[in-house]
C-alpha cells in the first residue's frame, strides 16, 4: 500500500482535498467479507458471507440484531462493527424506554453517521473501519441503509459491500427494479444468488452464508442454517443458467455513491485476505 | 286540658291518684330512667324494672332529709316480654302487682266491684267496660268522654290513651 | 454508548433513554438547570423533609401558585374530546380568566393540563421542542399520542425522582393511524390509559357520570353533551371552576380547539330561594 | 391545590393484590386490574402483570417468566421498563431469554440498587425454571427475596396468605435436604384456588377488585384468563 | 406500633346451624417477647354467652375482671350479675352487646384499648355474634366476626373458608383451621388456640395444638 | 341524693379516667388508634310527596371492609330518619341521643313533631347529649374543653337528616363541627362527590316517587362504584306524610363473583390437645304461686 505525507492524521487534509485516513478506513470495508442487503415494500433481507480466517477457526458473526425492527450486516473491522451495533441497540432501547415505540430507522442511521463523522474530525480518534448495512422497518416502510466510515450514509433498494461485492452489486443492479414488489421468499432467493455471485465459484452452502429478515409482522431474525440450506437446495437447479460473475466495473456503482470520498475506492484488490479479525 | 294518664315508654303507661304536681315529677324521672335503660341495653325497659326504679325514687323521698314523701299512688300498666302487667306504687315506695286494681277516694267499693267482675280470660272490650263500670260506682255527676280517661295496652305493645270519641262509644255500649 | 455502559455496570433506571441520546437539548433534565432561576415559584428547601436536605441550596416548587382546575376527556367515535374551563386560581382567588389549558401537540395529539400553570407552560416548551425536532427529520415518521404520552410520563417521573415535581396532572389524547389514544399522567408519574379520564376534582365529580354514560360509539354531538354535563357539575361544585369553557377535539384530520363558551346553569330550586326557612327558630 | 401541598410526597399507593403459585410443570400468576389512589378508582383495567419485554414489541415477550407488582404505579412502571430493557440487553448478548432464577436475581439487585430511595413496589415473580418446574420468587421493596412454592403481595396479601398456607402448606424451608416448594395441585385446581382467594380478598380489601387477570405458564406456552370481580 | 399490638391477639367467632363457635389464640406477649402461652382471652358471661377481648390485655382484664368490685361498674361480669339479680334473668346476647358498647363509648375520648367479640345464643337458640371497635361501634354479622392483631389474616381466611349453616363439628374444624392458618401469619399471636363451640345442649371447649413460635 | 353502697353505673356522660394514661402512652410513641368508620355514601332528596334517603352498606376499618351490610339509615322518629357518616360509634351515639331527646318531646306532644325539632341545631343537640346531668358536670366541662383542643371536630359524625312534618318535607345536612344546611338534595360521606355529580346532573323539582327512588339509587350506586370507602348494597328510606317505607337492601349490586364449584377440603385435620364438654341444663321456670304478691 502506498503512503504519503498527508495520511498520518485524520485531521490533515491532502492538497487534493482528500482525507487519506478516511479513505483507508473505507478500504477496510472492502476487505471484509461481503454483506448484501435488499428490500421490498414490506421486507428487508440481509445476507453475508462467512469467511473463516483459518480452517481451524470459526467465522465471525456479521449480522446483528439491533431491535425487533432493525438489524445490521457489517463488512470490515468486526470489532468496530460490534461497538457500533451495541451503540445502535442502546439507542433503540433508550428510545423505546422514552416513547414506548420503535426508533425510526432513518433517525438511527443519521445518529450512527454523526457518530462516525466525529471520528473523522478528531486528532485523537480514528475512523471506524466498518461499513454497515442497516435493515429496518418503521411506519414509513422498509428501509435499507448503508453507513460508511466517512460518516456518509445512503439509502438503497439493494446493496452489497465487502470483498468481491462488485459481483453481487452487478447482479442486484440487473434485478433491483422488480424488488419493490417482491415477496419475502423471492427476496431471500435474490439475496442468496447475490451472495453466490461473490463467492467466485465456491459452492454456496448454508455454512458460509447467513441470512436475516425483517418485515411486516416479522421481527428481525437470523434464519437458521437448515432453513437456509433448504432454500439453497430449492433453487440450486436453476444455478447453471446464471452466467459467471462479471468482472469489476467501477462505473456500474449507483449514482448516489459518486461523492468525493469515493474517489480512492476504485482500486479493487481482488484477492486480499478478508479482514474480519 | 290536663291529662292524667301518661306514657312512660311506648309500652308503659301510668295514672295516679293524689297530688298532680308530684305525679309530674315522677313521670319526668321515670321517663328519664326508661331512656337510660334503653340507651344502655338498646331494648325497652321491662315493666318490673321501671316500676322498681319509680318505687326506689319514692322510697328515697321517704327517708331523705329536707324532702317530703310523694303524695301520689301510681298505677303502672305495661306489656312486655312477660305479658301484660299492672302495678300499683305507693308513696311509701312499696309496689304490688295486680290483676286489677283501683285507688283513690272510692277505692274499697271499686276493689270489691273489680273482684266480682274480674276474670282471667277477659277480652279488651270487656276490660274497658268493666273499668268504666267501676268508675261509674260513686262517680259524681254524669260520666262522659270528657271527664274520664282510659288508657289501654294490648299485645301490640303500644300504650294508647283513648280519645273522648272512643270513650263515648264505649260508654254507649255500657248503657 | 455511554448509557449502555452505565446500564451494564449499575442501573440508572429512569435515566435510561435520556442521558445517552446525542441530541441532548430535547432532554428535560438539562433544562432543569435553567429553571432554577425561576424565582417567583420557588421556596427555600429547608422547610421540607431531611431527605431533600442534601440539596438544600437548590430551590423547587413546593406548592403551586396559579392553578387550573379539572380537565375532562373522552374517546368518541372519531377521536378524542377534551374539555376544561379557563380559570386560573391564585390560592382561592380567581386570578386569571382566560387561561388556555388545552393545546394541540404536533399533528396527532392534544394535551390538557390541570395544576400549576407555569409548569404547564414549561411542559409546552419541552413539547414544542420535541415536536420541532420530530418534524425536523421530515422522514415520514412522527410522534403519535402514545409516544408523547410516554415522553411526558418519563419527564414527570424523572422530576419526581429529583424531588422537583412539575405540579400538574396531564391528559393526553390523540389519534394516529386510526388508533384512538387517551391517557393521563400526574405529578408523581402515575400514568394510565382509559376510555375517559378526568383530573383534579373531575376525578371525583366527572368520572362517575362518565362511567355511567360513556360508550364507544358516541357521536361528536353526544360527546360534547356529555362533557358539558360533566363541566356543569364541576361548575356547580368546584369552587375554582369558572363558567368559561373550552372544548376541543382531535381526530385523524387534526386538532380543533373551539372558542370558549358558557354553560346554562339553573339556580331556581325553591329551597334555594329561602334557605333559612327550614331552620326557623333554631337558635 | 393550595399550600397544604407543602408536604408533598413522592410516593402513593395504588393498591392491588398479586398471587403466584408454582406447580410441578406450571406456574400461575394472577393480579387484579384495579388501580386506585386514596378512595378513588383511577382505572379498572390496568394490568399489573409484566411480561418483562419492551412493551411495543409483542414479538419477543418472555414466555418463561412474568412479574406481577402492586404498590406505587409509577415506580412499578419504571421497574418493569428497567427490567425489560435489561432483559433485552441480555437477549442481545446471550442470544436467549433469561432464565427465571436469573431474572429473580436481577430483580433483587435492581430493587436493592435503590435501597435508599426504594421502588415502592411489591413483586412476585413467577415462571418455569430450567427444568421446566414452576417457580415463584417473592420480594420486599428493597430486594430481599426467596424462592417459594406460592406467594402473595400487595394490599390484599395478608388476607390471601393464610388461606394459601392452609391449602398449599409447603414443606418448611429449614428442612434438610431441601424439599421442593412446588404445590401438589393440578393446574386447573391452582387456577380455581387463585379465583377463590381473589374473590375472597375482594370482599374485604377495598383496594382489590374489578377484574382478575390470570397468566398460566406451562410447557406449551403462556395462557391468559380473566374473571370479573366486585366493582365496588 | 399501635398499643393494640402490644400484647398480640387473635379472636374469631362464627355462626353455624343453631350453634356458634368462638375461638382465640393462647399467646400473651409483650411486643415480640412471649410472656404466657396459655392466656385466656375468651370468658363466659353465662352458659350461652361468651365474650373475647382482644387488644391490650390489662384493659381486657380490667373490663372483664371478676374478683374485685372497686370501681366495679366498669366490669362486665359485675354488670351482668347486677342485671341478673335485678331482672331475674340472663342477659340476651343483643342486650349484652349494647351494654358493652355503651360502656366502651362512655370512654370515647379515653378508650380502653380492646376490641371485643361477643357470641351467644339468643331467644330460641338463635346464634348471635358481634364485634365492635374500641369505642363501641357495633358490627353485627350473619357469618363471622374477627378481632385482634391477626384480624386481616382472619378476614381473608374466614372469607374463603366460611360456609353457611355448618353443623357443630364442621364449624369447629372450619374455625380452627381459619384461626391456626391466620395466627401463623401474625407474629404477635399464636401458640395454639382455644375454641368454644356452643350448641343449645352443650358447650364444647377445646384446646388446639399449633405452632409454638 | 346519696349513692348506694355499690358503685353503680353512671347515668350518662363521658368518662375521662383513662385519658391521662392514654396520653402518656401516646407520648411514649405508640400510635393513636383508628376507629371503625363508615366510609359511606349517604344521600337524601326531596321529591313531590316527601323525602327519600339513601345509603350504602359498607363499614371500613382502614383498607379493610369491617361490615359488608351495615345499616346507616337510623330511625329518629316515625317521620324522621337520619343517615350517618363518619366514625361509626359517633354516628350511632349521636343519632341515638338525638332520637331520645325527641322521644321526650314526642311523649309530651303526642306525636306532633314540628319543623323546629327536625332542625334543632346540632351543636346544641350535641351539648344536650353530652351534658346529661351527671354529678360531675363541672369536671366534665373542663375535660371537654381539653378535648375540643385535641379533637377538632371532636365527635366525628356527619349526618343527612330527612323528615316530613306538618309544614312539609325537610332535608338537612349536619357537619361534624355543628353547622347545618337545608337543601333540596344532599350528599355526605366519602362518596358524596360521586353521588352529588349524579344529583347535580339529574335532579329536578317535583320528582315522582319512582323517579326519586331511581335517582337516589343511582346516586348511591355512583358512590358504591366510584368510591372505595362505599360499597355493597343500597338502602333506601322513603318518607311521605304519615307514611314511610324503609327499603333495607333495596338493591344488591355486588354479589360475590366466584365460588369454587368444587369446594375445598382441609389437607390437614386440626390437632386437639384437650376437650372439655359441659352439658347445659334445662332452665327451670319457677311458676309463681297465686298469693305471692299479697299485701
Amino acid at each position: 500500500m502506498f503512503r504519503n505525507q498527508y495520511d498520518t492524521d485524520v485531521t490533515t487534509w491532502s492538497p487534493a482535498g482528500r482525507l487519506f485516513q478516511v479513505e483507508y478506513a473505507m478500504e477496510a470495508v472492502k476487505q471484509g467479507s461481503a454483506a448484501i442487503g435488499l428490500r421490498s415494500k414490506t421486507h428487508v433481507v440481509l445476507a453475508c458471507v462467512n469467511k473463516a480466517n483459518s480452517d481451524l477457526s470459526s467465522h465471525q458473526k456479521k449480522i446483528f440484531k439491533v431491535d425487533d425492527h432493525i438489524g445490521v450486516a457489517i463488512a470490515g473491522l468486526t470489532a468496530d462493527g460490534r461497538v457500533l451495533s451495541r451503540y445502535m441497540r442502546s439507542e433503540c432501547i433508550n428510545y423505546s424506554y422514552t416513547y414506548e415505540s420503535p426508533l425510526p430507522v432513518g433517525r438511527l442511521v443519521v445518529q450512527l453517521a454523526d457518530k462516525a463523522q466525529v471520528c473523522t474530525q478528531r486528532s485523537w480518534k480514528r475512523p471506524y473501519g466498518v461499513g454497515l448495512l442497516v435493515a429496518g422497518l418503521d411506519e414509513s416502510g422498509a428501509h435499507l441503509y448503508y453507513n460508511c466510515p466517512s460518516g456518509n450514509y445512503f439509502e438503497y433498494q439493494a446493496f452489497a459491500i465487502g470483498s468481491r461485492s462488485q459481483a453481487a452489486k452487478t447482479y442486484l443492479e440487473r434485478r433491483f427494479e422488480n424488488f419493490m414488489g417482491s415477496s419475502r421468499e423471492d427476496l431471500i432467493k435474490d439475496a442468496l444468488i447475490a451472495t453466490r455471485e461473490t463467492l467466485q465459484g465456491e459452492k454456496l452452502t448454508s455454512s458460509i452464508c447467513t441470512i436475516a429478515v425483517v418485515g411486516v409482522g416479522e421481527a428481525f431474525h437470523i434464519l437458521d442454517q437448515e432453513t437456509v440450506q433448504q432454500l439453497i437446495d430449492a433453487f440450486e437447479i436453476v444455478r447453471e443458467e446464471e452466467s459467471p460473475p462479471a468482472q469489476p466495473q467501477p462505473t456500474a456503482e449507483p449514482a448516489a455513491q459518486a461523492s468525493g470520498a469515493d474517489q480512492a475506492a476504485t482500486t479493487e484488490q481482488g484477492d486480499v485476505a478478508p479482514m474480519d479479525i | 286540658m290536663v291529662q292524667k294518664i301518661q306514657l312512660l315508654t311506648p309500652n308503659i303507661g301510668v295514672v295516679y291518684s293524689g297530688m298532680g304536681p308530684d305525679f309530674r315529677v315522677l313521670v319526668r324521672k321515670s321517663r328519664k330512667q326508661a331512656e337510660q335503660y334503653h340507651r344502655l341495653y338498646k331494648e325497652p325497659i321491662p315493666v318490673t324494672q321501671l316500676v322498681r326504679e319509680i318505687a326506689a325514687v319514692m322510697q328515697e323521698f321517704t327517708q331523705s332529709g329536707g324532702v317530703r314523701p310523694f303524695g301520689v299512688s301510681l298505677l303502672v300498666a305495661g306489656f312486655d316480654d312477660k305479658g301484660p302487667q299492672l302495678f300499683q306504687v305507693d308513696p311509701s315506695g312499696s309496689y304490688f302487682s295486680w290483676k286489677a286494681s283501683a285507688m283513690g277516694k272510692n277505692v274499697s267499693n271499686a276493689k270489691t266491684f273489680l273482684e266480682k267482675r274480674y276474670t282471667d280470660d277477659m277480652e279488651l272490650d270487656d276490660a274497658v267496660h268493666t273499668a268504666i263500670l267501676t268508675l261509674k260506682e260513686g262517680f259524681e255527676g254524669q260520666i262522659s268522654g270528657k271527664n274520664i280517661e282510659i288508657g289501654i295496652i294490648g299485645s301490640d305493645k303500644k300504650f294508647r290513651v283513648l280519645t273522648p270519641a272512643e270513650i263515648d262509644d264505649y260508654l254507649g255500649e255500657v248503657e | 454508548m455511554r448509557l449502555l455502559t452505565e446500564l451494564l455496570g449499575t442501573p440508572t433506571e429512569a435515566d435510561l433513554g435520556v442521558k445517552g441520546t446525542t441530541y441532548q437539548s430535547q432532554l428535560p433534565e438539562l433544562r432543569l438547570k435553567e429553571k432554577k432561576s425561576r424565582s417567583s415559584l420557588l421556596l427555600s428547601i429547608q422547610e421540607t423533609s431531611s431527605i431533600m436536605g442534601s440539596v438544600a441550596e437548590s430551590q423547587r416548587t413546593l406548592y403551586p401558585y396559579v392553578t387550573g382546575s379539572s380537565v375532562v376527556a373522552i374517546k368518541y367515535k372519531d377521536g378524542i374530546l377534551m374539555a376544561a374551563d379557563m380559570g386560573g386560581s391564585y390560592g382561592s382567588t380567581l386570578r386569571y380568566k382566560s387561561i388556555e389549558r388545552l393545546k394541540p401537540i404536533g399533528k396527532h395529539s392534544l394535551l390538557g393540563a390541570s395544576g400549576e400553570i407555569s409548569d404547564f407552560q414549561e411542559i409546552l416548551r419541552y413539547l414544542d421542542e420535541l415536536i420541532l425536532y420530530d418534524n425536523m427529520w421530515d422522514d415520514g415518521n412522527s410522534l403519535g399520542p402514545k409516544e408523547v404520552h410516554n415522553y411526558l410520563t418519563r419527564v414527570m417521573y424523572n422530576r419526581r425522582n429529583k424531588f422537583n415535581p412539575l405540579w400538574n396532572s396531564l391528559v393526553l389524547g390523540g389519534v394516529k393511524n386510526g388508533q384512538k389514544y387517551l391517557g393521563m399522567v400526574n405529578m408523581i408519574g402515575i400514568n394510565f390509559e382509559d376510555n375517559h379520564v378526568a383530573t383534579g376534582l373531575g376525578n371525583h365529580l366527572a368520572r362517575p357520570i362518565l362511567r355511567d354514560e360513556w360508550n364507544e360509539n358516541l357521536t361528536f354531538e353526544e360527546g360534547v353533551k356529555l362533557l358539558e354535563k360533566c363541566m356543569r357539575v364541576l361548575l356547580y361544585r368546584d369552587r375554582s371552576a369558572v363558567n368559561k369553557i373550552q372544548i376541543s377535539k382531535i381526530t385523524e384530520e387534526g386538532a380543533t380547539v373551539y372558542p370558549p363558551f358558557s354553560l346554562k346553569t339553573y339556580w331556581e330550586f325553591s329551597a334555594f330561594r329561602n334557605p333559612a326557612a327550614g331552620a326557623a327558630g333554631s337558635w | 391545590m393550595t399550600k397544604q401541598h407543602a408536604n408533598w410526597s413522592p410516593y402513593d399507593n395504588n393498591g392491588g393484590s398479586c398471587v403466584a403459585i408454582a406447580g410441578a410443570d406450571y406456574c400461575v400468576i394472577a393480579a387484579d386490574t384495579r388501580m386506585s389512589t386514596g378512595y378513588n378508582i383511577l382505572t379498572r383495567e390496568y394490568s399489573k402483570i409484566s411480561k418483562l419485554s419492551i412493551v411495543h414489541s409483542a414479538l419477543q415477550m418472555h414466555d418463561k417468566c412474568v412479574m406481577a407488582s402492586s404498590g406505587f404505579q409509577a415506580d412499578v412502571k419504571a421497574l418493569q421498563k428497567n427490567l425489560s430493557a435489561r432483559h433485552l440487553i441480555y437477549q442481545h448478548q446471550h442470544n436467549k431469554q433469561m432464565s427465571c432464577p436469573a431474572m429473580a436475581q436481577l430483580l433483587s439487585n435492581t430493587l436493592y440498587y435503590k435501597r435508599f430511595f426504594p421502588y415502592y413496589s411489591f413483586n412476585v415473580l413467577g415462571g418455569l425454571d430450567n427444568e421446566g418446574k414452576g417457580c415463584v420468587f417473592t420480594y420486599d421493596a428493597v430486594g430481599s427475596y426467596e424462592r417459594v412454592g406460592y406467594s402473595s403481595q400487595g394490599s390484599g396479601s395478608t388476607l390471601i396468605m393464610p388461606f394459601l398456607d392452609n391449602q398449599l402448606k409447603s414443606p418448611s424451608p429449614l428442612l434438610l435436604p431441601a424439599q421442593d416448594a412446588v404445590t401438589p395441585l393440578s393446574e386447573s385446581e391452582a387456577v380455581d384456588l387463585v379465583k377463590t382467594v381473589f374473590a375472597s380478598a375482594t370482599e374485604r380489601d377495598i383496594y382489590t377488585g374489578d377484574k382478575l387477570e390470570i397468566v398460566i405458564l406451562n410447557a406449551s406456552g403462556i395462557r391468559r384468563e380473566y374473571l370479573e370481580l366486585r366493582k365496588d | 406500633m399501635s398499643i393494640f399490638e402490644y400484647n398480640g391477639s387473635a379472636l374469631v367467632a362464627m355462626v353455624g346451624k343453631n350453634c356458634f363457635a368462638i375461638a382465640s389464640d393462647r399467646r400473651l406477649g409483650v411486643q415480640l417477647q412471649t410472656i404466657a402461652t396459655d392466656f385466656q382471652r375468651i370468658s363466659k358471661i353465662h352458659d350461652k354467652l361468651f365474650i373475647g377481648l382482644s387488644g391490650l390485655a390489662t384493659d381486657a382484664q380490667t373490663l372483664y375482671e371478676t374478683n374485685t368490685i372497686t370501681s366495679g361498674y366498669q366490669r362486665l361480669v359485675f354488670r351482668h350479675k347486677l342485671y341478673q339479680l335485678r331482672e331475674e334473668r340472663d342477659m340476651k346476647p343483643e342486650t349484652f352487646a349494647s351494654l358493652v358498647s355503651a360502656i366502651l363509648y362512655e370512654k370515647r375520648f379515653g378508650p380502653y384499648f380492646c376490641q371485643p367479640v361477643i357470641a351467644g345464643l339468643g331467644d330460641e337458640d338463635k346464634p348471635f355474634i358481634c364485634t365492635m371497635d374500641s369505642i363501641g361501634a357495633k358490627e353485627l354479622a350473619k357469618d363471622f366476626v374477627v378481632a385482634g392483631t391477626a384480624s386481616e389474616s382472619l378476614y381473608g381466611a374466614c372469607e374463603s373458608m366460611f360456609k353457611p349453616d355448618m353443623e357443630a363439628d364442621e364449624l369447629f374444624e372450619t374455625i380452627s383451621q381459619a384461626l391456626l392458618s391466620s395466627v401463623d401469619r401474625d407474629c404477635l399471636s399464636g401458640w395454639g388456640g382455644h375454641v368454644y363451640v356452643v350448641t343449645p345442649t352443650e358447650v364444647k371447649e377445646r384446646i388446639l395444638k399449633g405452632r409454638m413460635d | 341524693m346519696s349513692k348506694s353502697t355499690v358503685d353503680l353505673p353512671p347515668k350518662g356522660g363521658f368518662s375521662f379516667d383513662l385519658c391521662r394514661r392514654n396520653d402518656m402512652l401516646e407520648k411514649k410513641g405508640l400510635k393513636p388508634q383508628s376507629f371503625l368508620k363508615t366510609g359511606t355514601t349517604i344521600v337524601g332528596l326531596i321529591f313531590q310527596d316527601g323525602v327519600i334517603l339513601g345509603a350504602d352498606t359498607r363499614a371500613t376499618e382502614g383498607p379493610i371492609v369491617a361490615d359488608k351490610n351495615c345499616e346507616k339509615i337510623h330511625y329518629m322518629a316515625p317521620n324522621i330518619y337520619c343517615c350517618g357518616a363518619g366514625t361509626a360509634a359517633d354516628t350511632e351515639a349521636v343519632t341515638v341521643e338525638a332520637f331520645e331527646n325527641e322521644k321526650f318531646v314526642l311523649y309530651c306532644r303526642h306525636g306532633q313533631l314540628t319543623a323546629a325539632i327536625t332542625s334543632l341545631p346540632y351543636r346544641s343537640r350535641i351539648k344536650s347529649c353530652y351534658s346529661t346531668d351527671t354529678s360531675e358536670e363541672t369536671s366534665f366541662q373542663a375535660e371537654f374543653h381539653n378535648f375540643q383542643l385535641n379533637y377538632q371536630g371532636y365527635v366525628q359524625a356527619a349526618l343527612v337528616l330527612g323528615g316530613v312534618d306538618v309544614t312539609g318535607p325537610h332535608l338537612h345536612t349536619i357537619y361534624p363541627h355543628g353547622s347545618t344546611d337545608s337543601l333540596p338534595f344532599a350528599t355526605m360521606g366519602s362518596g358524596s362527590l360521586a353521588a352529588m355529580s349524579l344529583f347535580e346532573s339529574k335532579y329536578k323539582e317535583g320528582l315522582t316517587r319512582d323517579e326519586g327512588i331511581k335517582l337516589v339509587v343511582e346516586a348511591i350506586c355512583a358512590g358504591i362504584f366510584n368510591d372505595l370507602g362505599s360499597g355493597s348494597n343500597v338502602d333506601v328510606c322513603v318518607i311521605t306524610k304519615g307514611h314511610k317505607d324503609y327499603l333495607r337492601n333495596h338493591l344488591l349490586p355486588n354479589p360475590r363473583t366466584y365460588v369454587n364449584p368444587n369446594g375445598f377440603t382441609f389437607p390437614k385435620k386440626t390437632e386437639v390437645l384437650l376437650t372439655k364438654i359441659t352439658p347445659l341444663k334445662e332452665k327451670v321456670e319457677v311458676i309463681e304461686g297465686g298469693d305471692a304478691m299479697e299485701e
